[in-house]
């Protein structure tokens, strides 16, 4: 079963060398280092919200509020920014880090205490976080132009010939890899998935394992509020508006059952990849861009059939001739 | 290990010694039942105690106190005469109880080895989990329970359940529990299996480990147990040493009357060819699957678990599909694709797993009871609810249902009463065909007696029954014709007379007389 | 044979109509809605006047028609988020039609043969393939809007005949607008379906229990495939609605409503994890989710601040029968 | 009583549309009995448009003033409104005739299509390639405009070659993306042309982090308050709006006159609009404010402390 997980991603991971190939055929450019580079920071954003999409959905849940999550955080920083340029900028992602986790908490809380599924919480939470941003800056934008250039800069400083932006991203991966293999609590949030009941009979505490998990994906809404505010330059209610979706979108393309328990971090990082390169790619071979939202629909639909195919038992074989065979 | 315990003999325990853990004045209510009421019970080290009672006694909710994950309304619990509290069940191991509970409750898609350790994983000095050394603790604590053969990094869910059920066991012993409860270990396992589980128990008593053990065998709790206790009703009604009572005392315990289990006399009248099988395949769980049932008649199928059984009585009824072979009904080759066309033809399929396959829980008792009757009892697709409630009532009061109303939801009731209502769904459609897969799992004494009296009933009444067992009494006692499978295939087909246990163990188990 | 007793009596139901009423959740709503009924009257004296009754039922008609499929849908433990998308690809196909100069009669036709087909498509990957639905749908969404947007890209389709507006825009009498008349009529034909026939039945027992439905004769695929296509005929007919009160197609309308309709479908009761619901409470849910938005419409509340609204009345109304049980529980 | 008079935006928080409120505000002093709504829906589409006129049908207001989402979706709103009373012009982004009474563009569409392209050939001497990179793709005031700005290119600007036309849908995300992939696909891009206050920004920004300013010019519709950073460091060398304070504030004057006054909306009609001038309505009862005004380096700082 472990071959076979590696297994899917390889094949993703082969999907995605195959689809850069046939990009480049149109457009050769596309498959520079430099460029791939490019593409991979483009995408840090996405593959850093998958990653804290793929623990709550690992647990059976849901987290539809991420995207909300990320506005408001975002909105909190930048306002600062704009009022207080001489915040340290590890300060203000210490701030959106937080703010992000009182979301992410108040999402968990009511989750474990009120045991309300998290599908609901977190349709509520969607507008009530986005309602809240609006609320806080009275609806007006913050701009490039009250931003302080550090606030901008940050990420875009290169370290090694690679930005920042992107260091967080492998930082980012790095840390999920450990915390899902090698901690108790990423095993708890495995098992979770696979079988709640035997969970709880296992000593596991489901509910607060899922208000952790919950915690995570709000910390990672409140980085990427922080990433994706001083990367558009634009700070704004309808920042990142139905942005969950294609959060989820990286996630199941990346081979992570929507029912729990099966998943892991390259394939989330996989599944953001490859939405990446699709949006970035399709300017540049000249598909109009009104063909994208076909084709990235097209990507799920196959994908998830591909990884249905994947996971479809292969049913306990009783008979020795065909064991044999 | 002691090698007379495998003969069969109850080894005196250590005399009556303290008690490792004590429960006392335990009661527990849900909405609407009371569950427990006020019940005490002692486990001794080196021991195995037999929890006895009907079904819905309360045997189960006791376990899920026992192991922290219901808190009681009232009682102590005290573990060497310390009163504890177990307020999850973390704290139930950290108290050193652990539990192989009624449902097999694993992880499939993790591996042996962490299914055996989650939970208290080695870690190391960073704090992370170390799988080396959690592999080989696997290989360790499976080879000391003799289960070597269990690949420590196999995924669960490729595991034969027998093999699951090792595996459950290894994990309560890497805990190095002082008190282990076992509620209804042997209901999925057949002979093989439950003989290498009484191996362990024995095993496990030699360690000196307390062991509450619950089963409705009462062959096993003789083998096995060296106390008793018997609820009834949420109550404790008797406790005290097994070589002291007699079956029929522990039984009017348990029932408040005497039950004297005979299996039902029947004038064989056996019919015209009913429903005939011939060369039923599937690509991977069964081939050349061929069988004739009459009316009148009831067909035991016998094998050890995963002989496939199941699968072909699912195919029959159309919820397998398969890739060759015919099926007859009264001279008709019908082809079901689904268990919709089968219950229209007139075979049922009583499945084995009640709580996936048999009971819709949350829908209440009668909706239960009508669901496959459904198109008898609306009209145009229009509901009628009287006639739902009478076709419930009339099935489920023969079958002795213990409930407090019909519209209560069946999450509610206990595993045997849910049982019930498995049996009286699929009877409710008045079939011709009725196939029984393990019809008295889980069910106690009295009521397994009414199922049996029950399957007389329909045999007099022309019906033909398939019945699907790991019970060899039930078999022999039940059965005209005894169907035997061994690795998806039909090893051999014995007519029930004269017929002994022992030749159908060896066929089933491939081992030549 | 055992001797065993006379059999027990199990009477039908233990007898707590009253009690059971009271503690309902329609219950519950409908004193939330005359609670935000006679806020709204006191807040903005606007708001009783009939022509504005009529104004505000605009709010929640069509995503109404959509919620009570959607209703199903999820008591069958199924979702689909397409809904909206659907609505789009239907409009752009109407739009099609007009420029090819089809008649009133023929936009409809075709406004409901595209919602049912993009119904059946979703339900035939759910049931043929046995995928997850809603990741099945988070595709379809992209896909069907997105060919709305391969169709009409920049442009808009217009000039759809006279007659047509009657939908979206028409009165039946007096106030009470085609709209309001649909909307009223589906809510009785879905009560009967859900509540009253052995389909609904089924649908509650596939919702708490699949594969024991399955055993038990249901035809598991086949009724997930109507309630697919039920939701898609929805989203078809909500479409010649909004259509035809915009009296325009753009790729990008309807925007959002899926989250709505899933909005009003929990907030009227039904379980989300399948299995438990009623159409009464999405009625009711539909009529208060219109009150909250006209209500702070009058008083000139942003639309953003009015969903904050709308997502604290969800989590709360799930919320108060727990911590109410739970209070009880405790004391 | 005074009257009512409602600024319906296509979003709120959009900081022309608040500058718009400001010029709105300005107008009802100076008219004195006026009561000014500014209200709109966050997210720009035509539904819930439709919703926040409905609201205002139902309070009685004397007048609405749309800067719309969809020319055409708004319509059979707006027309229940006239129906019921309401007088209803349109304003910045137009709503089809039968709609509203009239019209009031920010400036020419002629004019404006001339401009942004005229802002990059200025700086392109020898010619080469432009791009534009727009709001959504059903804005009716950047597509009248895109479709203006074509018409000119072949006569008066013949070295000037589009080669691309894309949507940022006023998304900053979007619109990032959408300006990196014409970077890409079209290496010897000399100018973007944004018209479109979101887009501009985006693609400015964009400029500025791939290092290629002085090779090329973002140029467009911009406010000079969010845009000034840009012209600072060089991304543009210019760029052109209109006084989104004049344009509420005649918005309400056209709107009171034609809803206290009476004046007759009608084509060849000259309305005043106060301090602001005077308007002439077209045959489809339409009217441009005034010329676009251009901003560069020698003035951006005085108007970005304006707007
Ligand atoms: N979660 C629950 N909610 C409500 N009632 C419950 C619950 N769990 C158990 N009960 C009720 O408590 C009683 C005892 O059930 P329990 O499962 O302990 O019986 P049991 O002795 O294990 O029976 P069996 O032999 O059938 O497994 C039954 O009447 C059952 O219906
Ligand atoms: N490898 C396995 N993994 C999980 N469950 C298993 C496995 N093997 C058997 N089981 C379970 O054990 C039970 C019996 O298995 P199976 O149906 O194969 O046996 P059978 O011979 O067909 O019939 P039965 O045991 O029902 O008389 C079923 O509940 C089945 O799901
Ligand atoms: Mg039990
Ligand atoms: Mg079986």
């Amino acid at each position: 079963m472990k071959a076979f997980l590696k297994y899917r991603e390889i094949w993703l991971a082969a999907a995605i060398i195959v689809l850069v190939g046939l990009i480049s055929t149109r457009f050769p450019a596309f498959a520079d280092p430099g460029n791939l580079r490019q593409v991979f920071n483009d995408t840090s954003i996405l593959m850093i919200l998958a990653l804290g999409q793929m623990v709550v959905i690992l647990t059976r849940s849901i987290d539809l509020s991420m995207a909300s999550n990320l506005c408001f955080s975002g909105m909190v920083v930048a306002m600062l920014n704009a009022a207080h340029p001489a915040i340290p900028i590890p300060l203000l992602i210490v701030i959106a880090l937080a703010v992000g986790l009182v979301l992410g908490a108040i999402n968990g809380l009511l989750v474990w205490r009120l045991n309300i599924p998290s599908i609901v919480v977190t349709l509520g939470t969607l507008t009530i976080y986005r309602g809240a941003t609006f609320v806080l800056s009275g609806g007006a934008w913050v701009n490039a132009d009250k931003m302080s250039p550090d606030f901008i800069g940050f990420q875009r400083a290169a370290f090694l010939g690679i930005p920042v932006l992107s260091w967080i991203a492998i930082l980012v991966i790095a840390l999920f890899f450990v915390l899902m293999t090698r901690t108790a609590l990423g095993r708890s949030i495995y098992a979770i998935g696979v079988n709640p009941t035997a969970s709880v009979y296992t000593g596991i505490d489901v509910g607060r394992t899922k208000f952790i998990v919950f915690c995570i994906s709000g910390i990672i809404g409140g980085l990427a509020g922080y990433l994706w505010i001083s990367r558009y330059v634009i700070a704004s209610v309808e920042v990142a508006n139905g942005y969950e979706l294609n959060i989820i979108a990286a996630c199941v393309i990346g081979g992570i059952s929507i029912a729990g328990g099966i998943g892991s971090v390259g394939g989330a990082v996989l599944g953001a990849l490859f939405l990446g390169i699709i949006s970035n790619a399709l300017p540049v071979i000249n598909i109009s861009p009104f063909w994208q939202m076909a084709i990235s629909g097209s990507a799920i639909i196959l994908a998830v059939v591909l990884n249905a195919r994947g996971e479809r038992q292969q049913g306990r074989i009783i008979l020795r001739k065909v064991e044999a065979a | 290990m002691d090698t007379t315990a495998q003969h069969g003999t109850v080894k005196e325990g250590p005399a009556a010694s303290t008690p490792r853990l004590t429960l006392s004045g335990i009661s527990k209510s849900f909405p609407g039942v009371r569950a427990l009421h006020n019940v005490s019970l002692s486990l001794y080290p080196g021991q195995v105690t037999a929890l006895i009672g009907e079904n819905g006694a309360g045997k189960s909710t006791l376990v899920k106190i026992m192991t922290g994950i219901y808190q009681p309304d009232s009682g102590t619990i005290s573990i060497d005469d310390q009163a504890v509290a177990l307020h999850s069940a973390h704290a139930a191991f950290g108290h050193g109880v652990t539990a192989i509970h009624q449902e097999t409750v694993l992880f499939d898609d993790l591996s042996v080895a962490e299914n055996i350790f989650l939970g208290h994983a080695p870690r190391t000095r960073l704090g992370t989990i170390d799988w080396r050394t959690m592999r080989k603790d696997a290989r360790e604590v499976l080879d000391t329970m003799h289960a070597g053969h269990i690949d420590a990094d196999a995924r669960l869910k490729d595991l034969g359940i027998a093999n699951k059920h090792l595996v459950a066991v290894a994990r309560a012993m890497s805990i190095d529990a002082q008190i282990v409860i076992m509620d209804e270990p042997t209901a999925a396992l057949s002979m093989k299996e439950i003989e290498e589980l009484f191996l362990l128990i024995e095993f496990l008593k030699e360690e000196g480990k307390a062991i509450l053990f619950i089963s409705h065998k009462f062959d096993e709790i003789y083998r096995i147990a060296d106390r008793y206790t018997v609820f009834r009703d949420g109550e404790m009604v008797g406790e005290g040493l097994i070589k002291d009572a007699g079956q029929s005392q522990i039984v009017r315990m348990m029932v408040g009357r005497s039950v004297d289990h005979i299996f039902p006399q029947r004038k064989a009248e056996i019919g015209a060819p009913m429903l005939s099988v011939s060369g039923l395949s599937h690509p991977t769980e069964f081939n050349d699957i061929g069988f004739e049932l009459h009316k009148g008649e009831i067909l035991g199928f016998y094998g050890l678990v995963g002989a496939g059984r199941s699968e072909v009585m699912q195919a029959i009824s159309g919820i397998t599909r398969t890739s060759g072979g015919t099926i007859t009904l009264e001279g008709k080759v019908i082809a079901p694709k689904s268990a919709a066309d089968s219950i229209e033809a007139g075979i049922v399929y009583v499945p084995e797993e009640r709580g996936k396959q048999g009971v819709v829980i949350g829908l209440p008792i009668f909706q239960n009871v009508s669901l496959p009757s459904l198109k008898r009892t609306s009209k145009s697709g229009f509901l009628r609810l009287a006639e739902e409630f009478s076709l419930a009532r009339s099935y489920t009061e023969r079958l002795d249902l213990r409930a407090s109303s019909l519209s209560q939801d069946v999450g509610t009731l206990s595993g045997g009463n849910q049982q019930k209502i498995v049996i009286a769904k699929w009877l409710a459609t008045a079939p011709k065909v009725i196939i029984l897969d393990e019809p008295t799992k889980g069910i106690d004494i009295g009521s397994k007696a009414a199922v049996h009296g029950f399957m007389a009933e329909l045999v007099a009444q022309g019906l033909s029954v398939i019945m699907v067992s790991s019970e060899l009494p039930e078999i022999l006692g039940m059965s005209d014709r005894v169907v035997v499978m061994r690795e998806g295939l039909v090893a051999a087909v014995y007519d029930n007379k004269g017929l002994d246990a022992e030749t159908l163990v060896r066929t089933a188990a491939g081992i030549a007389a | 044979m055992t001797d065993i007793p006379a059999p027990r009596h199990i009477p039908d139901r233990l007898d707590k109509p009253f009690r059971s009423a009271i503690f309902s959740w329609e219950a519950l709503l409908v004193v939330v809605a005359i609670a935000i009924f006679a806020i709204n009257s006191f807040a903005s004296p606007y708001f009783l006047d009939p022509y504005s009754l009529s104004d505000l039922t605009f709010n929640f008609t069509e995503k109404g028609l959509i919620a009570f499929a959607m209703a199903l849908l999820i008591i069958s433990g199924e979702i689909d988020l397409s809904v909206a998308a659907i609505i789009a690809l239907a409009s752009t196909m109407m739009g099609m039609a007009v420029q090819a100069g089809a008649g009133t009669p023929v936009l409809v036709l075709i406004g409901i043969v595209v919602g049912l087909g993009c119904g059946a498509f979703n339900g035939l990957l759910v049931t043929r393939l046995g995928l997850p639905s809603i990741v099945v749908t988070i595709g379809t969404m992209s896909l069907f809007r997105g060919i709305a947007f391969i169709i009409l890209g920049d442009q808009a389709y217009k000039g759809y005949p006279e007659s047509f507006a009657f939908f979206g825009q028409g009165y039946v009498w007096w106030v009470v607008s085609f709209e309001l008349v649909l909307f009223l009529i589906a809510a009785v034909v879905y009560w009967f379906l859900l509540h009253r026939t052995s389909f609904g039945r089924r649908v509650f027992a596939i919702g708490n229990n699949p594969v024991a439905a399955q055993f038990s004769g249901v035809r598991v695929g086949r009724i997930k495939f109507i309630l697919f296509c039920l939701t898609g005929l929805m989203s078809g007919i909500a479409s010649v609605l909004i259509t035809s009160r915009l009296g325009s197609t753009r790729p990008s309308i309807a925007q959002g409503y899926e989250l709505e309709v899933i909005t009003m479908v929990v907030l009227g009761g039904v379980s989300i994890l399948g299995g438990a619901g009623s159409i009464v409470g999405v009625v009711l849910a539909a009529f208060i989710m219109g009150l909250v938005t006209f209500g702070l419409g009058l008083l000139n509340v942003p639309g953003i601040v009015m969903s904050i609204f709308i997502g604290l009345l969800l989590i709360i109304v799930i919320a108060l029968p727990i911590v109410w049980r739970r209070l009880r529980g405790s004391s | 009583e005074n009257v009512k008079i409602a600024l319906v935006v296509k979003s709120l928080g959009n900081g022309f549309f608040d500058a718009a409120n400001k010029g709105a505000e300005e107008a009802a002093k100076e008219l004195g009995d006026v009561d000014i709504i500014y209200t709109g829906p966050t997210k720009a589409t035509a539904e819930a448009q439709i919703e926040v006129v409905n609201s205002l049908i139902a309070q009685k207001v004397n007048a609405i003033a749309i800067s719309a989402n969809d020319a055409d979706a708004l319509v059979p709103v707006l027309k229940k409104a006239m129906e019921r009373g309401i007088t209803v012009i349109s304003w910045d982004s137009g709503v089809a005739k039968e709609g509203r009474q009239l019209h009031l563009n920010p400036s020419d569409t002629g004019l404006i299509g001339e401009t942004i392209i005229k802002l990059a050939a200025d700086y392109l001497p020898e010619g080469g390639d432009v791009a534009i990179l727009s709001a959504s793709s059903t804005a009716t005031n950047q597509n009248a405009w895109i479709d203006a700005a074509k018409k000119v290119l072949p006569e008066k600007f013949p070295k000037i070659k589009l080669v691309a036309t894309v949507y940022g849908d006023d998304d900053s995300a979007k619109s990032t993306d959408e300006a990196k992939g014409l970077l890409k696909s079209y290496p010897n891009l000399k100018a973007i042309i944004a018209p479109t206050t979101v887009g501009v920004v985006a693609a400015a920004q964009v400029v500025t982090d791939e290092k290629l300013i002085g090779k090329v010019n973002v140029t467009g519709l911009a406010l000079p308050s969010e845009f000034k950073k840009f012209i600072d460091n060089g991304a543009s060398q210019a760029v052109a709006l209109w006084n989104p304070i004049d344009l509420g504030y005649s918005a309400v004057y056209l709107a009171h006159d034609l809803a206290v006054k009476k004046e007759e909306a009608k084509p060849g009609a000259t309305l005043s609009i106060g301090r602001v001038g005077k308007v002439t309505l077209d045959d489809t009862n339409s009217a441009a404010m005034a010329p676009p005004f251009q901003f560069d380096k020698t003035n951006i700082e005085k108007f970005s402390k304006i707007y």
